[in-house]
């Protein structure tokens, strides 16, 4: 079955890619479909994985995320950007290059992290650690509600993937407990992302226009 | 007698209970009046059964050991010790607390109708109820309990007149200090129960466990600061003097005269029974003693508030206590118990004298305010004609505290005397130095405490009235003056009869270190021998006192029983004498203030207000403003607070209000602490 | 049985206000009530069902043992006050027009939605249902905080809901990797239990417990509000209504602080125990600490109830960190804080009820304006900083006399920080409670439900800080023995 | 035998007091080469008071009358116990030094309150310098009986002056140091010269004669008595205790004579000197006096530490 290592590994691979990717377009827009590939990415591999360790309960892992994450979510957050005419982006606090030089130090960190934690050694479970961190990332470092929403998304397929590699048994309650809800927040999330785009009026929901609630 | 011993302790404790939910019961149902009176009555009778409970204990020379249930988490907690010691300040808590409670159901009728009777009924039952709680705790956790317990409950006594601004901010600071204390106090407690496993005061005072000396030194050193805070020993007691006067003044005498001796008690706990052996601590206590007392009174001159100064007075006697308790500590550890002995004797003396006349003062100043309404000596004048049974109790106090035979403050100072003589004269050569500045400390605290009196007897009393408040002034009920009178006759039984009281107290002392010799003392008229050094018999002292007034009374009678007196105005050379060209009592003690300025560092503000502001020749008025800073507060405890206070600020940025940050911290504790783990 | 019933009668309660008419508007408060007072009797079946048989077996996934009961049963009395509370204070702010009746119906919805998840969260058995029911209780809650639509509740629900999901995320990551340890050493069957992690003890592999227990630290750490992940803890608990933020504070962060002690027996089990003590004293010390000098300068009363919750959130820590009597003492400190803390928030309710400003310099001469909550917030106050007759003075005691023979430092800096709390919390409530009051402020209290709640919480926390009946004694006892056995 | 002592020692102090007053003015006089009056003119001045009519303010009080009886019974009871001829046995209760002290603390203490009751300007301002010249001397007086005291371990005056005749050497430097203290202290408390000055009634220098202003009659003669008397007191302390010499131990009569005499000589040394000092220098100007006060003060603390070191 290497043929299925070799696969994982490159669903991991583009994963990582992809939150990397996230952290460096502009565009809301592009960040919302560069998530639904994420997320069908995910899928292919828990379907691969189904596949490797002949378990039903995976393949239903497989549509509920396709399910959830590749319809669900970028529909709500799709209607919500143009309703709200919320196109172009949120600025980040450090610029490009900048950012590229942190996300290589992540990496380099999810790297010596990542032989701790298995002895098998499999390829993909350092690129998911660095997925995960450069996730948190993003929402570290861009500005806008919509990023930040996006991020928990995107840390939420990274661990979702992670786990499954490193074989937490996944049955089919874990699996529709997680579905359901992960689709209840994506609702939440967006009637909040609704109600400050309503608020504050502002496309990109710039964090700064709300930090308030300070002692002072 | 037995039946007494066994029940004693517990039915005072239940009376004051019993006063204290049914003074809340009451008020709840809004018959504040008789709460008050309800209150005060079950509080006098606690203390009467009290009294009469410790006086057993002390004359039947046994120790009564109790043991009830636990209070909620803490089992076996409720454990009680009353031996010599604890008897002896119980029975001095009690008799002013009967004294008090007698006085307060006539003093509290002033607050009827403005603030809640029944509340203060049930903090004062809960305050009287966790002294008597202290001295009797026998472990460290009901120790501590009922430390804290009794300082919440005089916390809200000291706030009582919550509609007083100065009265809340004084309660907060008390509140705020006696806190910091018990957090001292705490820390010891723990320190101590880590060192012997266990929190019963039995082990410790078996000497069971030795403790490293170190650890010996960081215990007793918590231990001091902590009870210095609640004794108002001189760098910690800028609470005292502005809690005891904002609180009712049956109040502030119980907690001038008793509560502040409950540190004095746990010191001769701590440093006489459990740890003894530690002759730095002593000579520590004793110079901490010297400065009390010689500033205290120093500060007590330089007030015009009537109770501020005999709240700094209180900081004064406390000095001297300490001066006996530090010497009697010091000859037991270089190993002189006879020595060590008389100081304690003096000591604990001294504790019951103050806790007499202190609040014999303070009821009588009690009762001037209560004429009065205000607090300002410079308004008074004149009162002796108006109140004159107040007038003779507080000019007995004044007597009595300034140490003047026959009262009782003097036999007590006699005796921390001859104690600092015997120090000087047998102890190495840096001991007796200390001795010495004690002893020159105690001296001059004597002659300024009467000059301080005088001030405050001559201002408030002589002379004619400086203010229309002071001429409508009335004497107070028979309520008010019975406990004065109790009091001012034991000022004078306790001076008198010191012949009896001395071996009464040496028989406490006796029972708490077994060494020590006695004072084996029969007829009134025997002297109280200091190892044949220094001999005293009060009583015959008085007799001859008493035979020389009468001599030269009667003398006086027949030689000028031909001359008339005539009544006439004081002589004024030819100028209308008005009340303002009486001395005042800022006036009086100005002198000794510009003596002492290098410690007082007194500040005079002049202004002067001129009819033609160009030339200023002819000033319309002057102004001069007399005032004392607080010397303590701006160099001690405002920086230490403002400290606190900054980086309290700087904590609080944490708060940023930016989610980024916020998501920020969460991510850098998480990778901090998976590369801590993993490198280790 | 009685676990069954008591997750559905929150649902049923939920979906009864949920189609009650516009009409009936007395019958959702009474059913609010009447839910609150059903969950009690059930929680305390519950708790003499455990006390019984040791643990109450409904299914595999549904499980209770003495600490889930023990919970759950503070977590019903709180709930009941909380109910009496809501009915008072709902009603005071729609006669003063704050809110319409919908926006009533949606309160008593979320709150019995809230229940639900609190109490599944409480009686299940297996770690991911218990993730699962504390992310449940963070989306009840999300639009509980945003209940004034005002913008200052929008921003303090947003950082709420974003950065408990990151937390959550955190803590499910951890579970995760619990669970692939379990199954790397060969954990059977479809669902991993409690039970059948502990079982594994000893065999699972070090490196990866260390991870994991260290995700599932700062995850639902987030959610207990040890500092530095409290940030959201004061935003979200001042913008909440009374009686969310009161059970917020009161009763879900030691849900959330449960789930952790759970996974530390497991981790004790493999690692070496000193591990998860230092990291869990760290925290307790740190946000003791920093909340003491927050509260210190704190200008806003509900943000001061919010910090004092993390100070005593570090005390619990720090005690369920020495283990061993310790344990039974933070078991009782974290009974007295549930019971107290509401106590706090109803009273200071009631004040804003009155004075309508959450500042502390607002708010003056409290006693002679609503003189029965400003008793109560006085008592309270003392209670909560450790004054004598509270049962918090001997249980901060017995958790200090246990640190201080291992860690005397962490003990003393302990001790300086509680004095800290001390006086603000002393400089704050003088203000506000003695003094003269403003005179255009009405005397008299709002009215008579919202007393109930204050003094029925009182009274038990009175009772039980004197004198300790039996059967709680044994319930919490057996409860320590289940996170502490092995220190 | 020993009521005898005690009746005895009280009438002499009594009776000789007016004639010391009446010394001291005869040899100021003589320094200034006037005449003077006899030196039994105190004698006829209080028999004149004792018979005069008495003038008492309207508002003074029971204190302005009880003060001179209490003050005079002072000076009577300190009397009661000084080793006058012979050293006292020690039974005498007031014979203790700490007794002495605050007995005359007591009577200064009265004198004071009576000072203030007439609410006079005078009156106040003698109290108030009275009571501060009396708190800062009694440093001095205490340490330097004290230094005997701890020089013959005995804390009685009685016993002290039998034990100091008997010392000798290098015991006498520590005793000469404490007599010049203690003889310092004799000035402030008794208002002589360089402190107070007795003789005027000018309200700038008057300390002692403030507080006594306003009486009159039988009363005033009690209060000049009084102080003359505590004049004595001090002169026989000064003579008897710090240079006890010539006392006798036996009480036969012609040895009795014998210390009398001796006696005699010493006071009226000890009066020519406090005359001579108040012809011969000018009075302190009152923020001074401390410096004085805090000088005996440490004399006796020397006079101390060389005893005991």
């Amino acid at each position: 079955m290497i043929f299925g290592i070799q696969i994982l590994a490159l669903c991991a691979g583009l994963v990582f890619l992809l939150s990397l990717v996230m952290n460096l377009v502009r565009k809301n827009t592009t960040l919302i479909s560069l998530y639904l590939v994420q997320s069908l990415t995910v899928a292919v591999a828990l379907v691969m994985l189904s596949s490797t360790e002949q378990s039903p309960s995976l393949l239903y892992a497989a549509l509920l995320t396709l399910g959830v994450k590749g319809i669900m979510a970028p529909t709500f957050l799709f209607r919500l950007i143009r309703k709200y005419t919320a196109h172009f982006s949120a600025a980040s606090y450090l610029s490009t290059p900048l950012s590229l030089i942190v996300l290589a130090a992540i990496t380099a960190f999810a790297y010596s992290v990542a032989p701790a934690l298995t002895g098998s050694g499999a390829a993909a479970v350092p690129l998911l650690f660095a997925a995960i961190f450069s996730a948190s990332f993003l929402m570290v470092n861009r500005r806008g509600a919509l990023s930040a929403v996006i991020g928990v998304l995107a840390l939420e397929n990274g661990i979702v993937l992670l786990s499954t590699i490193l074989g937490a048994a996944h049955t089919f309650a874990l699996e529709f407990t997680i579905g359901f809800d992960i689709a209840v927040w994506i609702a939440i999330a967006s009637a909040f992302l609704t109600m400050l785009y309503r608020e504050f009026g502002m496309t990109d929901t710039d964090m700064r226009m709300m930090s308030h609630l300070t002692e002072e | 007698m037995s039946t007494v011993l066994q029940y004693g302790f517990v039915v005072s404790l239940e009376l004051y209970a019993f006063g204290a939910l049914c003074s809340l019961l009451f008020s709840s149902r809004g018959r504040e009046a008789t709460a008050s009176t309800f209150s005060h009555f079950f509080a006098a009778c606690g203390a009467l059964t009290g009294l009469v409970f410790a006086l057993a204990v002390i004359f039947s020379g046994s120790v009564v050991d109790l043991h009830a249930g636990a209070i909620g988490l803490a089992q076996n907690v409720l454990t009680f010790h009353v031996d010599g010691l604890a008897a002896f300040f119980i029975a001095t808590i009690s008799t002013v607390a009967l004294a008090a409670s007698v006085y307060g159901i006539a003093y509290q009728k002033q607050f009827l109708g403005v603030y809640r009777l029944g509340h203060f009924g049930f903090f004062y039952n809960t305050f009287l109820a966790g002294m008597l709680a202290v001295i009797a705790a026998d472990n460290g956790i009901m120790f501590l309990f009922a430390w804290e317990a009794m300082a919440v409950g005089s916390y809200f006594l000291v706030a009582f007149e919550r509609h007083d601004s100065h009265a809340v901010s004084a309660g907060k600071l008390y509140i705020l200090i006696s806190q910091l204390g018990a957090a001292f106090l705490f820390a010891a407690f723990l320190l101590l129960f880590r060192a012997t496993g266990s929190w019963d005061f039995d082990v410790l005072r078996a000497h069971a466990v030795i403790l490293p000396a170190m650890l010996e030194h960081v215990i007793l050193g918590l231990a001091l600061i902590g009870f210095a805070t609640k004794a108002g020993v001189i760098p910690l007691h800028i609470w005292l003097p502005e809690a005891h006067p904002a609180a009712p003044s049956h109040v502030s005498a119980l907690m001038s005269g008793v509560m502040i001796k409950t540190a004095i008690f746990m010191m001769v706990r701590f440093f006489v029974e459990f740890f003894p052996g530690h002759a730095s601590w002593g000579l520590v206590i004793l110079v901490l003693g010297a400065v009390s007392a010689l500033l205290g009174v120093l500060y007590a001159l330089s007030e015009h508030d009537i109770k501020r100064l005999l709240a700094f007075h209180s900081v004064e006697n406390i000095g001297i206590i300490l001066l006996g308790l530090g010497a009697a500590i010091a000859f037991f550890a270089y190993g002189i118990p006879v020595a060590g002995y008389v100081a304690l004797i003096a000591a604990l003396y001294h504790t019951v004298n103050h806790a007499l006349f202190k609040s014999l003062l303070f009821l009588s100043a009690g009762s001037v305010v209560h004429a009065t309404g205000t607090r300002n000596m410079e308004e008074y004048g004149g009162l002796i004609k108006r109140m004159p049974w107040t007038a003779v109790f507080f000019l007995t106090g004044a007597v009595a505290i300034s140490g003047l035979p026959p009262f009782n403050g003097f036999v007590s100072e006699w005796l921390t005397f001859q104690s600092l003589f015997t120090g000087i004269a047998a102890l190495p050569l840096p001991a007796k130095s200390i001795f010495l500045l004690g002893a020159a400390s105690l001296a001059f605290t004597g002659g300024l405490a009467a000059a301080c009196f005088v001030k405050a007897f001559g201002a408030t009393f002589l002379a004619r009235p400086r203010s229309d408040v002071a001429v409508h002034a009335h004497e107070s009920g028979w309520l008010m003056k019975l406990p004065m009178g109790f009091l001012a006759a034991l000022t004078l039984l306790f001076g008198v009869g010191a012949s009896f009281i001395a071996p009464a107290i040496g028989q406490v002392v006796l029972s708490l270190r077994g060494e020590g010799g006695a004072m084996p003392l029969v007829s009134p008229f025997a002297m109280i021998n200091i190892r044949d050094f220094a001999l005293l018999s009060m009583a015959s002292v008085a007799l001859v006192l008493i035979a020389a007034v009468l001599v030269t009374y009667i003398a006086i009678r027949v030689i000028s029983r031909h001359s008339r007196t005539r009544i006439a105005r004081t002589w004024d050379c030819g100028v209308s004498l008005t009340p303002r060209m009486e001395i005042t009592a800022t006036g009086f003690s100005r002198s000794i203030i510009t003596i002492f300025r290098g410690l007082l560092r007194p500040s005079i503000q002049k202004t002067a207000e001129y009819h033609d502001a160009s030339t200023r020749y002819f000033a319309k008025s002057r102004m001069v403003h007399l005032s004392m800073p607080n010397l303590y507060r701006t160099y001690l405890y405002d920086p230490a607070a403002s400290l606190v206070e900054r980086s309290a600020l700087k904590t609080r940025r944490i708060q940023t209000g930016n989610l980024n940050i916020y998501l920020l911290y969460i991510f850098l504790t998480l990778a901090a602490l998976l590369a801590s783990a993993l490198i280790s | 049985m009685t676990i069954y019933l008591l997750l559905l009668v929150p649902l049923l309660a939920a979906a009864l206000t949920a189609f009650t008419p516009r009409t009936h508007k007395t019958h959702i408060e009474l059913g609010a009530v009447g839910a609150a007072l059903a969950e009690v009797l059930l929680a305390l079946a519950l708790a003499g069902g455990v006390l019984g048989g040791g643990v109450v077996h409904a299914s595999d996934l549904f499980e209770t043992d003495a600490l889930g009961a023990f919970v759950a049963l503070f977590v019903s009395v709180v709930g009941l006050a909380a109910a009496l509370h809501s009915v008072g204070h709902l009603r005071e702010e729609v006669r003063k027009g704050i809110i319409g009746f919908s926006r009533v119906r949606q309160y008593f919805i979320l709150f019995h939605l809230f229940f639900f998840a609190m109490f599944s969260a409480v009686t299940t058995a297996s770690p991911v249902l218990m993730w699962a029911a504390v992310e449940a209780t963070t989306l009840a809650s999300a639009f509980l905080i945003t209940f004034y639509n005002k913008p200052s509740a929008l921003e303090a629900g947003w950082k709420f809901l974003i950065v408990n999901s990151v937390g959550l995320l955190i803590g499910f990551f951890g579970t995760l990797l619990f669970l692939s340890a379990a199954a790397a050493a060969g954990a059977s069957g479809p669902f991993v239990t409690w039970a059948t992690l502990q079982s594994l003890a000893g065999t699972l592999d070090p490196a990866l417990i260390k991870v994991a227990f260290i995700f599932v630290l700062v995850g639902f750490g987030t959610k207990v509000g040890l500092v530095p992940m409290h940030t959201w803890l004061p935003d979200a608990h001042s913008k909440a209504p009374i009686p969310i933020s009161a059970l917020l504070s009161g009763v879900l962060l030691n849900i959330a602080l449960i789930g952790i002690l759970r996974f530390r027996v497991i981790a004790d089990a493999n690692i070496d125990p000193l591990f998860s003590q230092h990291l869990l004293i760290g925290f307790g010390i740190v946000s003791l600490v920093v909340a003491a000098f927050i509260i210190l300068v704190q200008k806003n009363y509900k943000r001061l109830l919010a910090y004092s919750s993390i100070e005593h959130m570090g005390i619990i820590t720090i005690g369920f960190a020495l283990g061993g009597g310790a344990a039974v003492a933070a078991l009782f400190h974290m009974l007295y804080h549930a019971l107290l803390k509401p106590v706090l928030f109803f009273s200071a309710g009631n004040f804003f009820l009155k004075y309508s400003s959450t500042k502390i310099a607002n708010v003056r001469g409290a006693l002679s304006t609503v003189p029965f909550s400003a008793i109560a917030f006085l008592a309270a106050v003392l209670a909560v900083t450790g004054a004598p007759p509270s049962g918090v003075f001997f249980t901060e005691l017995a958790i200090f006399s246990a640190g201080i023979s291992a860690y005397p430092y962490v003990v003393l800096v302990a001790l300086a920080a509680l004095f800290i709390v001390f006086a603000g919390f002393m400089k704050h409530t003088s203000a506000m409670v003695f003094g003269n009051a403003p005179a255009d402020i009405p005397k008299g209290e709002a009215n008579r439900w919202t007393l109930v709640s204050v003094a029925l919480l009182f009274l038990i926390f009175a009772v039980t800080s004197l004198y300790i009946p039996e059967a709680l004694d044994t319930l919490i006892g057996n409860a320590a023995g289940l996170i502490s056995q092995n220190i | 035998m020993e009521w005898t002592f005690f009746i005895l020692n009280m009438l002499t102090v009594t009776a000789l007091s007016p004639l010391t007053l009446g010394i001291i003015r005869k040899v100021k006089a003589r320094a200034q080469n006037r005449s003077g009056a006899s030196v039994l003119q105190p004698y006829r001045d209080l028999i004149k008071l004792f018979h005069k009519d008495e003038v008492i303010s309207a508002d003074a009080s029971w204190i302005f009358s009880a003060a001179p009886v209490i003050v005079f019974a002072t000076t009577l009871a300190i009397a009661s116990g000084l080793p006058l001829f012979s050293p006292v046995p020690s039974f005498i209760p007031t014979g203790d030094l700490l007794v002495f002290v605050y007995l005359i603390a007591t009577g200064a203490f009265f004198l004071a309150l009576a000072g203030l009751d007439t609410g006079s300007g005078f009156g106040g301002i003698g109290s108030s310098r009275e009571m501060t010249i009396a708190a800062l001397t009694e440093g001095g007086l205490i340490l330097s009986l004290v230094a005997v005291a701890l020089l013959t371990g005995a804390a009685n005056l009685g016993i002290m002056s039998a034990a100091v005749s008997g010392l000798s050497g290098m015991a006498l430097l520590p005793l000469s140091i404490a007599a010049a203290a203690f003889s310092i202290a004799l000035l402030a408390e008794n208002a002589r010269y360089p402190v107070d000055n007795p003789a005027t009634h000018l309200e700038l220098t008057m300390v002692h004669e403030a507080m006594i202003l306003e009486y009159s009659g039988p009363k005033l003669a009690l209060m000049e008595w009084a102080s003359a008397s505590k004049l004595l007191i001090f002169v026989i302390i000064l003579g008897n205790v710090f240079a006890p010499w010539g006392m006798t131990q036996s009480l036969t009569l012609p040895s009795l004579g014998l210390a009398f005499l001796f006696f005699a000589l010493k006071a009226l040394v000890i009066l020519a000197a406090i005359a001579l000092i108040e012809s011969g220098m000018a009075k302190f100007r009152f923020f001074r006096v401390p410096d004085l006060l805090f000088t005996s003060f440490v004399l006796s603390v020397i006079a101390i530490l060389l005893i005991v070191v």
